[in-house]
């Protein structure tokens, strides 16, 4: 561990605000990025069963 | 060697098959971006000493630097899958080329995002035009042209093969690029203090720069299988295997 | 309908067929065909070539008056301001470069000649060139003057817009060649286009500046006649590849 | 007769709908083909296909029992399209649209120019800007072409629209003279074609209804 205590950790070297900020922000972007492909699977998939249910009623 | 090759590459043009073999290897990769991402991100932050120059806010390079490799290597990645795509008429390789636009488009963001915090400590200003920075900022616009221009198209084959021109007529000009800006850069600016290039970094520096790197590559790898796998589900609806996949799901 | 030039016909017909005796088309011919036409077209229409001129000629004027009129101050950003808007001007009259084309169906006719679509695309760019670049690059002195800029910078501001519009124009149909198809272009090609425009832009800019400031300019210019190199040979391929992707719809 | 174009196994999909699959046909030398169907059948995306212009396709086509693609720039030097849009710049006047055309396959000079276009009747407009002429004048500025190109396969979209009833009969003996000395000629019209040679038509949009209804 490079640093003393958890405070000092928070705080890096005063800098604290820029690195979390660069942190954060990509955490965000990425979990973003994975989450909206499998939000559209089940977009997708809800979409195509509820037409496949429309087909077999007309049929 | 070479016939076990090209029987691979005509493999991979059966969507049906990419799909069933990214299915299983997305956990793997999962898991693998995982790990790699914590362990980096822990080891980046609390464990590898500070610069002696910029003190704690060089901790931002374990992000910064592997959004920028892979914002390069994905532009790359976009440019060969649409030639492919473009040359053998190979589907799958049109739903990768259109699947890694987005991604790499956040990696570019966040190349430059960073890269701006990382200059207010350092620099004393957010914005400065760095050569590099401003080489990813016109990536950052050729990424949104090849975007912009996939959702300009009604059919999704000239849209892909539209995007694929376009990605590789960028290929081609990125070094131009970066080779005028850089030379621009030097004319304006002589002797900046550079972001990145650090005089024979200390192994306890650049491990946990590699396990990012690597882990960011893992992560791409899952996004892209996501979204190349949602590509197939809806271009490949009518065909019998994936609507027997659905019957199966529900 | 029938007259005695048709068995004349009916006999050239067996002739292409079978290939002989040197009746294959030309694509020599093909090229100087559709550069007259398009010429002609222009001539025809000859407002359209004065107007990406108004707009050079207006938008340099704007920055004295958006900035300052001060002439130290204008010699610093003459050359940048001078390439800004002819970089602007040779874009905004490269949106309709094919867009007549498609429209009245003679572009499908192109791309079904027997003849490399890359080489009827070099006609309609030089073409292109010959009605906005070349003008553009003859204009820019005189603008220059009221610019303020250096008397040492006149000439290479000349010659980079000599090497550099051509480039444009090249690089610029890529971008017309993929939007003709849509319905709104405009915007489009221009977000498409314009990072590629940035290595002409700092060339061309960066020539002039060390011309001005007593430096030499001859790698400059040599750059610039790479990139037209590069551009002559590779963007007729991309832009005749984008316009049989539009065609398609 | 020798076989001049065919297609095997063609397929078309466009926009997530299947236009036509399982199509084959063979057109020798001197037979005129139609292609026949109701509104969005795909008759302009086949003939599209046939042209080269559309190259999303499955199957093969074959011209003088070679494929395509082997020699493309021989099957465009024989070809003659004329498409929905007659291809008239409307700046300029036909005999300079006539010579842009010619110069793209073999240069006709102002004689030949001028003999062809008073074959479409359009003697004394010679060297009038189109955009004074009608529709269907610049439909025959366009039709022109098939007395100066000496090409053996014509492909003609929707010929006689915008022509009068005297043009029609004009073109359908052009057609059949074409075909009577060796030539092919295939075109779309919903116009009922009277030829006094053998007329072939592919039927589209009939057989494949039924099969999206049942995907």
């Amino acid at each position: 561990m490079y640093f003393d205590s958890f405070s000092e950790f928070l705080n890096m070297g005063g800098h604290g605000l820029y690195v979390w900020m660069a942190y954060g922000l990509s955490a965000v972007l990425l979990i973003i990025n994975v989450v909206q492909p499998v939000m559209h699977k089940r977009q997708l998939i809800k979409e195509q069963m509820r037409k496949l249910r429309r087909e077999q009623k007309t049929s | 060697m070479w016939k076990t090759f090209v029987a691979w590459f005509h493999r991979m043009g059966s969507p049906k098959w990419f799909y069933e073999i990214s299915g299983r290897w997305i956990p793997w990769f999962a898991a693998a971006a995982v790990l790699l991402i914590a362990v980096g991100t822990v080891w980046g932050l609390a464990f590898a000493p500070a610069d002696y120059q910029q003190g704690n806010s060089f901790r931002i390079i374990y992000i910064h630097v592997p959004a920028a490799i892979l914002a390069q290597s994905i532009f790359f990645l976009m440019a060969i899958a649409g030639g492919i795509g473009l040359i053998w008429k190979m589907k799958v390789a049109d739903m990768v080329a259109k699947s890694c636009a987005p991604f790499g488009a956040t990696m570019t963001f966040i190349a430059l995002f960073t890269g701006a915090i990382w200059g207010k400590p350092t620099w004393g200003a957010w914005w400065v035009w760095d050569a590099r920075l401003t080489s990813m900022l016109i990536l950052l616009f050729l990424y949104f042209g090849v975007i912009a221009l996939q959702s300009a198209f009604d059919s999704k084959q000239s849209a892909a093969r539209a995007s694929a021109i376009l990605s590789l007529v960028g290929i081609v000009n990125i070094p131009i690029i970066k080779y005028s800006v850089e030379w621009w850069n030097t004319l304006h600016q002589p002797a900046t203090f550079k972001l990145t290039e650090k005089p024979a970094m200390p192994a306890e520096m650049w491990m946990p720069l590699l396990v990012m790197v690597v882990g960011f590559y893992c992560l791409f790898a899952v996004i892209l299988m996501l979204r190349t796998r949602n590509e197939i589900l809806e271009r490949e609806k009518r065909t019998h295997w994936v609507q027997g996949l659905l019957s199966k799901e529900s | 309908m029938m007259n005695d030039a048709t068995p004349r016909l009916a006999q050239k017909k067996q002739h292409i067929i079978r290939r002989e005796e040197g009746m294959q088309v030309s694509s020599w011919h093909a090229f100087t065909g559709t550069l007259k036409r398009d010429l002609l077209l222009v001539f025809r229409r000859r407002s359209d070539v004065v107007n990406p001129l108004l707009f050079f000629s207006i938008a340099v004027t704007l920055f004295p008056l958006g900035i300052s009129p001060e002439p130290d101050f204008l010699a610093q950003i003459a050359a940048g301001v001078l390439w800004v808007s002819a970089l602007l001007a040779t874009l905004l009259s490269l949106d309709s470069l094919f867009q007549q084309d498609m429209a009245d169906g003679s572009l499908e006719q192109l791309v079904i000649s027997p003849h490399p679509l890359a080489v009827m695309v070099l006609a309609k760019v030089l073409v292109h060139w010959l009605v906005t670049g070349l003008p553009l690059t003859l204009l820019a002195p005189m603008l220059a003057v009221m610019m303020f800029l250096p008397e040492e910078g006149y000439s290479t501001l000349f010659l980079t817009l000599l090497l550099g519009t051509p480039t444009l124009s090249l690089v610029g149909a890529i971008g017309a060649a993929l939007t003709v198809g849509l319905r709104r272009t405009g915007v489009l090609m221009t977000l498409l286009i314009l990072p590629l425009y940035i290595p002409v832009l700092i060339f061309g800019t960066g020539a002039v500046v060390s011309a001005v400031n007593g430096m030499a300019v001859a790698g400059h210019l040599a750059i610039m006649g790479a990139m037209l190199m590069t551009a002559l040979v590779m963007a007729p391929l991309a832009a005749g590849a984008a316009l049989r992707i539009s065609l398609n719809g | 007769m020798q076989e001049l174009l065919s297609g095997q196994n063609l397929a078309c999909e466009r926009d997530d709908r299947l236009l036509f699959s399982k199509l084959d046909f063979k057109l020798h030398c001197g037979e005129v083909l139609q292609i026949a169907g109701p509104n969005g059948s795909g008759k302009t995306s086949l003939l599209r296909i046939l042209a080269g212009l559309l190259p999303d396709f499955d199957g093969t086509l074959f011209f003088q029992g070679k494929p395509v693609q082997s020699d493309s720039d021989h099957f465009r030097e024989n070809l003659l399209f004329i498409g929905h849009q007659p291809g008239i710049k409307l700046n300029l006047t036909p005999e300079e649209n006539l010579r842009w055309y010619q110069s793209l396959y073999h240069p006709a000079d102002t004689d030949q120019i001028y003999q062809a276009l008073a074959q479409v009747k359009l003697t004394g407009f010679e060297d009038v800007p189109c955009y004074t002429l009608s529709a269907g004048q610049h439909r025959r500025v366009a039709l022109a072409r098939l007395f100066l190109h000496a090409a053996p396969l014509w492909i003609l979209d929707e010929p006689f629209t915008a022509i009068d009833q005297g043009g029609v009969k004009e073109i359908e003996q052009l057609i059949a003279d074409h075909a009577q000395q060796g030539g092919s000629v295939i075109l779309t019209t919903h116009h009922n074609l009277s030829l006094p040679v053998e007329l072939n038509v592919i039927q589209l949009g009939q057989s494949h209804q039924s099969e999206t209804e049942q995907a």
